[in-house]
């Protein structure tokens, strides 16, 4: 079977989301009066064959631990559909 | 062993783009050196073109946008480095043969955990969310195999272009992490002014706000040094920008390639 | 693609083909002049009524009608951006004139060809991205980099600095004076130099220089030029033709999809407030983790000598880069389309073959070395496709699908008709007597210019781009002290290892004065190209252009067209250093108006020794200045 | 009031998902053999302050237009909590 498993990855809170200051300031200067502060993430969106669910999820849970995220940065989640 | 009997690998995959002139570097000096793809290491290329890294005594990985830095910088490269070759990269550096990373390469190393080793550690997207491009300076805090000839407290004028070049610890454990790293003397070099005062996190000096300055690191032995600044970009006193008013012998970054030749023939 | 309301309008000329895949032909043999023209624009054709004439008088010939592919193909060979029918016989009867002995290859392939020294040759190119990053300023930007890369390498050159000139609207123009449909400069700017620095810095070629210049004509319709310099040994100089009848195509990198269809005939037509939605499928993203490997394994396989042409896709995909190749041999071609690697699987024939999918090169190569060359894009981890033949006599030929949907002669389809448009006089100088009375306070007038768009640092944008990738950089674009570094005139690039001898590039053009005066402003601009050349330390050595301009049908901008020409090529004849390659964009206007006319020139420059270069800054105090010329 | 807006940009059909593709490739190479088509996304938390939840919407609606999302190659949703 076919899982769409979809992967997030964020940064850990206390880390400097550089990306996000900048799309915050940007904002701001345009004059976009009621933004406030601003995350970023990212997301994978995964084909899986899987016999089963559990198994999808273990697939994916693997690749995240091996090139998706960094667990020194990252948090990551997983939801399969 | 003999100048001539050196072999360098400088191991790059797609999107490494200082291969060339890291090479060039090492022919300058008349040192082999060879511009490897990770999958001649891995078997996964045809019979002519394999390569075994135990035939090499030092393993560059130099700068680019491996697999263009997609994901986080460094981090196909890594990956692929640790699930394929993780064994015979291990046994090269418990050997005390000697593993650098420049820029890309540091990049690499932190991210396959080889770097600084005995802590967690990152290098991410800088202060600016840009890509930095110029020169800067470095003071050199640590001898390494990559460093033997530069006396400790020399700064350095090199060239820098990264988009994630500053160094984190997890965050809540990193003034512990920042400690040991000092007890340990595992800083190899810290940004700071032309005239060598640390740069204080500011800006050009330190142009990636990277925690305390730091712009290379290595691991307990010594063996593993990894460092954003591209040392093999002014091999000649005309590629600084300020050669006009400086007059050096030789630029700043050949003393780095003359370090590791040394050092290779007395080790071995 | 069609919309569903036009379609039923022109039903009637639209055959649908008992095939498995979508296929039409299209009944121009009975067609009236209204049904030609409507057609045209339809199908986003950009022809013009006497070209769709043409069409139907040839298939009227051989009695039958085009079908869709051949259609499309007509239209992308015959685009202004692919034929420059417009320009050629201005550049032809001007600037053209000064010849290029310097030069191997000039005005004829895709990049120019110049003797650097005994062994070596610089290969040299500039070319415009103005729409595309207009819509999409990152991908736009991104991709226009990428073309120029391609441009490079398929004369056999390794790519050594790219330069960027832009050109944009005011950055602090009220968010109220934004016309429809087109999007802030900031905006536009920051995307911009952020697909430049991204591609750029990936595929590590550094960056040399450029100019960003702001005036209020660029709001509707920004210019981003980019130049490229590659270095090559001249064996290793390969061209853009198929070598013998036999041999075979072979279509290397990226894989081909439905991005940028129409992306020359979009080129070709002025931006109007519906492009944003209208012109979608014209808009690409660069790859350039394909484009890396692909400089190496094209130039080791051409290194090898087993190429016998090379060519870029770029405008017009496969419809433009099959046909140049046979025809420049003087030859045919047959192709079997089927055969070509796809990203999406259910593209119609004529989507794939004029598709402008990125990071594709062509190549051709003797049959028994097929599989030499295949192995090494295998190594490099890239797809590559045999796809055709050249074939004797003049006829390309496509089949796809067991069906044979195309087979026109060569001469045809390339040999667009040239037109000498009408162009108004424009007065000679528009000399304006300047009165401006003795400021108060010279402090207050000094720091307003210095604080100026077109005066201010361009440090932010300089410093995202890497200057100094591959280890050559011999004078780095920003120069003084490291506290104060500020911008220099030219940078110098040493090319050759083991030698001193350098290169120094710049870009220049002052668009005010070439609307002011397009004679003496294009001169003017080649001569400021000169001085920034000189001041470096170097002689100037060649030139290339990129003729940007508004709608050339209107008869004051084909004036300025002239004019410029004009002007610059006085100032090569009088220097006596040729243009040597360039690129012309027209139809640079929206319906906010045109843009200042913008012949942007890029300048190459010999210094004997880097190391005798100047840099900008002044070294000391007590140095003394000196000005010198009137 | 403040409400959490969150933005996903993801690229059209049609448009080269080059960061998808070197994921979908690396996992295949790390031996994950269950992985299939991969696709990208980009999300941006922001908080706006506005009077209504419909102000919030249209406010981030509009940043949406001139910032966060190109419409010629991307397609965006907004979800505001
Ligand atoms: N403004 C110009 N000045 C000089 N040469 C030009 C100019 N415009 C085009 N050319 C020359 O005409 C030839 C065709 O150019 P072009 O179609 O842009 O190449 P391609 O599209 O294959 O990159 C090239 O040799 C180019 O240098």
């Amino acid at each position: 079977m076919v899982f769409k498993a979809e992967v997030r990855v964020e940064l850990k809170r206390g880390i400097l989301d550089a990306e996000a200051n900048t799309v915050q300031n940007s904002l701001q200067l345009l004059g976009f009066k009621g933004i406030g502060e601003v995350k970023t993430a990212k997301i994978f969106v995964i084909d899986v064959s899987a016999p089963t669910k559990e198994k999808a999820q273990e697939e994916v849970e693997e690749a995240c631990k091996r090139l998706l995220a960094n667990p020194v940065i990252n948090n990551y989640s997983i939801t399969i559909k | 062993m003999k100048k001539e009997e050196i072999k360098v690998c400088i191991v790059r995959m797609e999107g490494t783009n200082c291969e060339d002139e890291t090479e060039r570097a090492f022919r300058r000096l008349n040192v082999f050196a060879e511009k490897v793809h990770l999958k001649q290491l891995t078997g996964d290329s045809s019979g002519e073109r394999r390569r075994k890294l135990s035939d090499y005594q030092a393993l560059i990985i130099p700068g680019g946008f491996s697999a263009g830095d997609y994901i986080r910088s460094g981090a196909v490269f890594a990956s692929l480095m640790q699930s394929k070759l993780e064994k015979e990269v291990r046994e090269f550096a418990n050997e005390g043969k000697i593993i650098g990373g420049i820029c890309n390469g540091f990049q690499v190393l932190t991210s396959a955990g080889l770097l600084p080793g005995n802590i967690e550690a990152a290098l991410t997207t800088n202060a600016s969310s840009k890509f930095e491009g110029g020169f800067n300076y470095v003071k050199h805090l640590r001898k390494t195999p990559f460093t033997e000839n530069v006396e400790i407290g020399k700064v350095l004028n090199f060239a820098h272009g990264h988009g994630e070049g500053r160094l984190l610890f997890v965050p809540g454990k990193d003034k512990q992490a920042l400690k040991e790293l000092q007890e340990n003397n595992q800083i190899v070099f810290r940004f700071c002014t032309p005239a060598g005062e640390f740069a204080n996190g500011k800006y050009p000096f330190n142009p990636n706000g990277t925690t305390f300055d730091i712009a290379g690191i290595c691991n307990l032995g010594g063996n593993v040094v990894g460092w954003m600044p591209h040392p093999e970009r002014v091999q000649d006193p005309f590629n600084h920008y300020d050669f006009h008013r400086n007059n050096r012998a030789s630029g700043d970054g050949m003393v780095i390639f003359e370090s590791i030749i040394e050092y290779l023939q007395k080790k071995f | 693609m069609l919309k569903t309301s036009s379609r039923d309008s022109l039903s009637h000329l639209y055959r649908r083909l008992d095939t498995s895949f979508p296929f039409y032909e299209i009944d121009v043999r009975s067609a009236t002049d209204s049904e030609l023209i409507q057609i045209s624009k339809e199908r986003h054709l950009s022809l013009s009524l006497d070209e769709m004439k043409r069409i139907k008088e040839y298939f009227s010939r051989g009695k039958r009608n085009p079908t869709d592919v051949e259609l499309e193909s007509l239209a992308q060979s015959w685009s202004e951006h692919c034929s420059y029918k417009t320009s050629k016989p201005v550049m032809r009867e001007t600037f053209l004139k000064v010849k290029a002995p310097q030069a191997l290859v000039a005005v004829s392939e895709d990049a120019a060809v110049v003797k650097f020294d005994n062994e070596h040759s610089y290969v040299v190119k500039i070319e415009s991205h103005n729409h595309p990053s207009a819509l999409d300023p990152y991908g736009g930007a991104s991709t226009g980099i990428g073309g120029i890369l391609r441009d490079i390498m398929c004369m056999g050159a390794q790519p050594i600095a790219v330069v960027d000139p832009l050109f944009f609207g005011p950055l602090d123009l009220k968010e109220e004076k934004v016309p429809d449909g087109v999007k802030h400069p900031l905006y536009l700017l920051r995307g911009v130099v952020k697909g430049i620095s991204s591609y750029g810095n990936s595929v590590g070629i550094p960056n040399a220089g450029g100019m960003v210049y702001f005036d209020d004509s660029y709001v509707g319709n920004c210019l981003v030029n980019a130049g490229c310099v590659g270095i090559m040994k001249n064996k290793n100089l390969v061209h853009s033709r198929a070598g013998n009848a036999g041999d075979v195509f072979v279509l290397v990198g990226g894989s081909t999809g439905r991005d940028g269809i129409h992306g020359v005939t979009f080129a070709s037509v002025e931006l109007t407030a519906e492009s944003d939605s209208e012109s979608r499928p014209a808009v690409q993203l660069g790859d350039p983790i394909t484009k890396e490997p692909l400089i190496h394994a094209c130039l080791e396989a051409n290194e090898k000598g087993l190429l016998t042409g090379l060519k870029d896709l770029g405008g017009g995909g496969l419809s433009c880069v099959v046909g140049e190749m046979a025809h420049a041999a003087n030859l045919g071609a047959e192709v079997d389309l089927e055969k070509v690697h796809l990203r999406e699987h259910d593209m119609a024939p004529w989507e794939i073959w004029v598709s402008e999918s990125q990071e594709r090169m062509m190549l051709t190569c003797k049959p028994e070395n097929v599989y030499k060359v295949l192995e090494i894009f295998e190594f490099w981890g890239l797809p590559a496709s045999i796809i055709g033949k050249a074939v004797r006599g003049n006829r390309l030929s496509i089949k796809y699908k067991g069906y044979k949907i195309y087979d026109m002669e060569l001469p045809f389809i390339i040999e667009a008709k040239e037109y000498k448009r009408p162009f108004a006089k424009i007065p000679e100088s528009a000399k304006v007597e300047l009165n401006v009375p003795q400021p108060k306070s010279l402090e207050n007038v000094l720091l307003k210019t210095l604080g100026s768009f077109n005066i201010a640092s361009k440090e932010w944008i300089i410093r995202q781009y890497d200057s100094n990738v591959r280890g050559n950089t011999a004078l780095f674009p920003l120069q003084g002290k490291f506290e104060t570094l500020g911008h220099g005139d030219a940078a110098i690039i040493r090319p050759v290892e083991d030698s001193f001898k350098g290169l120094a590039i710049t870009t220049d053009v002052n668009p005010r004065f070439c609307k002011l005066d397009p004679y003496w402003g294009a001169a003017s601009s080649v001569e400021e190209s000169f001085r920034n050349i000189v001041s470096v330390g170097a002689t100037p050595h060649t030139m290339v252009d990129c003729l940007n301009f508004a709608n050339p049908e209107k008869e004051e901008n084909m004036g300025y067209i002239w004019k410029c020409c004009e002007g610059m090529h006085f100032a090569a004849r009088e220097f006596n250093v040729p243009f040597v390659s360039g690129n012309v964009s027209l139809y640079n206007e929206s319906h906010a108006g045109p843009i200042l006319p913008t012949p942007t020139i890029m300048t190459m420059g010999i210094i004997d020794d880097v190391r005798k270069s100047v840099s900008a800054d002044v070294k000391g105090a007590d140095n003394f200045l000196y000005l010198v010329g009137e």
